[in-house]
């Protein structure tokens, strides 16, 4: 079946619930779990997955539907004393408050009509008046408070702030942005290999071996062997690779043309 | 001082004012305890409520303020015009209904009845000066507390917060008698 | 329509317009010729002349203004003097006795103890002359050092910060360890 009305006509999954108890004409006591689902059901799937937020609201809804349905489903055991557990209980409990404030909202508009009929006027005191500022007399402000309460309330400030600390969180390591400059890295392979001629890609990190410093590296290696300015060799799989710098000059990565 | 006096100074100043003023504001601006003020108040409201007047007194949350009685909104319209106060969508009267009825709530609070995010319709509502920041909750992440504001009682033509429209006590006896009928059928399964 | 009817419209026109209100505007909101507004006008402000009216209808240009009887400016000038009762706030009080027992202090330190921000806070209790700036940390944006007023210790009788009460003996020599070791941290660099 569909249900010729847009979904955004409802406030939530609340509204929606209540629109579909009313038009099955049952009582909000006793929903047919399994009708209403289906209903539900429906209704989300002609909704228009816009909105992930407004879509998972809806879903929810339709989960804890489905849950209380399939509760209903199960035999109930046997020796349970508590009489009425009803799965729909607190569904009941919810759409029944719900019901109560978009009724206020009601009777509010009602009230604000009659209300928007009468006329304010803006304040008309001379501008003098206005102008004089008052100076605000600090021993009345003051006025009850002691030094002891006042480092009461600094106590009780400290306090709350040591309970809030993550006892396990406040134990990670800080995390730190690194920078990696590619334009810098370039001129240092290249005053590396002026230097030293030939050496393995590995030296290239003898000290820094951040992921990122790798891999800015690398590109830099490849550029470099794609300009001819270095050429790699390796003697055996899996040995290192060898670098073997070639000019005699080092160039800026924008003359490279990288 | 002659009572006329006093009642005069009183018009005076609601009438400069503009704005809502407190009882204690105006006692002490006169001269006179709050009582006998209060008192001066009521009758000089009753005058107002003679039909050559156009203007009338409106209390809210023990202040006053001068404004125009409602039946001359037609006139006023033809001479002038009104600025058209906001129309407050379902969502907004929604939210702003629950605030009213349960203040001070947290955001919290407000979705859990809702059933979806209300961060909009509260900014909205603080933005129409309708409802306020109340403090916090002293409770993890103190969350802000909102409640409604003088304004929304003006809006809404409520003396106080106790002149909310009760939620209709028909509808709730009908909804506990369906809620005992049920129970019985329960009993005879 | 009654005289009584045309009065109260009036009324109600001349307090919303709030400005001076040209007869013929007013004749023709009310229905009536300007003749016959006039003598309904001249009647009006014969009314408002007895000593129960704080306001009364001045006559501009052939134009017409409710304002306040110049007798009422003193009370006017009362109403918006009235002595307010000022009292410190929970949030601020929270502020005041962080910056009394940590400052010099930062904004950001604060609002690191307090969870929240608080400008507002640090605002107000300047303005109340409670706290001032102390100078700059030394530091990156080089933030601002609140601290306490000398009117502060004045106001608690205190000759100088060092008559506030101790901070947590413990706590205070744990700082203590920690600023030293600090201190030959650096000596050493």
């Amino acid at each position: 079946m569909s249900i010729p009305i847009k979904l955004e006509a409802f406030e939530g999954p609340l509204d929606l619930l209540l629109h579909l108890i009313d038009k099955n004409k049952i009582n909000i006591y006793d929903i047919p779990i399994a009708l209403i689902t289906e209903q539900y059901l429906d209704y989300i799937r002609q909704m228009e997955a816009k909105n992930l937020d407004i879509m998972s609201e809806f879903l929810v809804m339709a989960a804890t539907l489905v849950k209380i349905k399939s509760r209903m489903l199960l035999p109930a055991p046997e020796n349970e004393e508590e009489e009425g557990a009803d799965p729909r209980q607190e569904l009941v409990e919810r759409l029944l408050e719900y019901k109560m404030y978009k009724y206020a909202a009601e009777e509010l508009k009602d009230k604000q009509q009659d209300a928007a009929r009468v006329v304010f006027r803006a304040p008309s005191i001379p501008k003098e008046i206005l102008d004089y500022k008052e100076e605000v007399p600090v021993e009345e402000l003051l006025d009850g408070l002691t030094l002891a309460k006042l480092y009461e309330i600094y106590k009780s400030i400290v306090k709350k702030q040591i309970e809030k600390i993550d006892p396990i969180r406040s134990k990670f390591g800080k995390i730190e942005k690194e920078e990696v400059n590619i334009s810098a890295r370039f001129v240092e392979i290249q005053e590396y290999g002026l230097v030293h001629r030939k050496f393995s890609f590995r030296e290239l990190f003898k000290d820094q071996h951040s992921r990122m410093n790798v891999i800015v590296s690398f590109l830099c290696i490849l550029e470099l062997i794609k300009i001819g300015r270095i050429k790699i060799e390796q003697e055996n799989l899996f040995d290192d690779i060898n670098i073997i710098y070639m000019a005699d000059d080092i160039i800026q990565m924008e003359e490279a043309g990288f | 001082m002659k009572l006329e006096h006093l009642e005069a100074r009183i018009e005076a100043i609601l009438f400069s004012m503009g704005e809502a003023v407190e009882l204690s504001a105006v006692a002490a601006a006169i001269g006179q305890d709050e009582d006998t003020t209060r008192k001066i108040i009521n009758n000089m409201a009753d005058k107002y409520d003679s039909e050559d007047r156009g203007i009338h007194i409106i209390q809210l949350d023990g202040a006053y303020q001068l404004c125009t009685k409602p039946e001359m909104y037609d006139t006023i319209v033809k001479i002038t015009h009104i600025p058209k106060k906001y129309v407050l969508t379902d969502t907004l009267l929604e939210t702003l209904s629950i605030i009213a009825y349960k203040q001070p709530i947290t955001k919290l609070q407000i979705e859990a009845i809702r059933g979806v995010k209300s961060d909009h319709a509260i900014n909205k509502l603080i933005e129409y000066n309708l409802i306020c920041e109340l403090g916090r909750l002293d409770a993890p992440g103190r969350p802000l507390l909102f409640g409604t504001t003088e304004e929304f009682l003006r809006c809404f033509g409520l003396k106080s917060l106790d002149a909310l429209p009760a939620i209709n006590p028909e509808k709730l006896a009908d909804f506990r008698l369906e809620a005992e009928e049920e129970l019985q059928l329960k009993l005879e399964i």
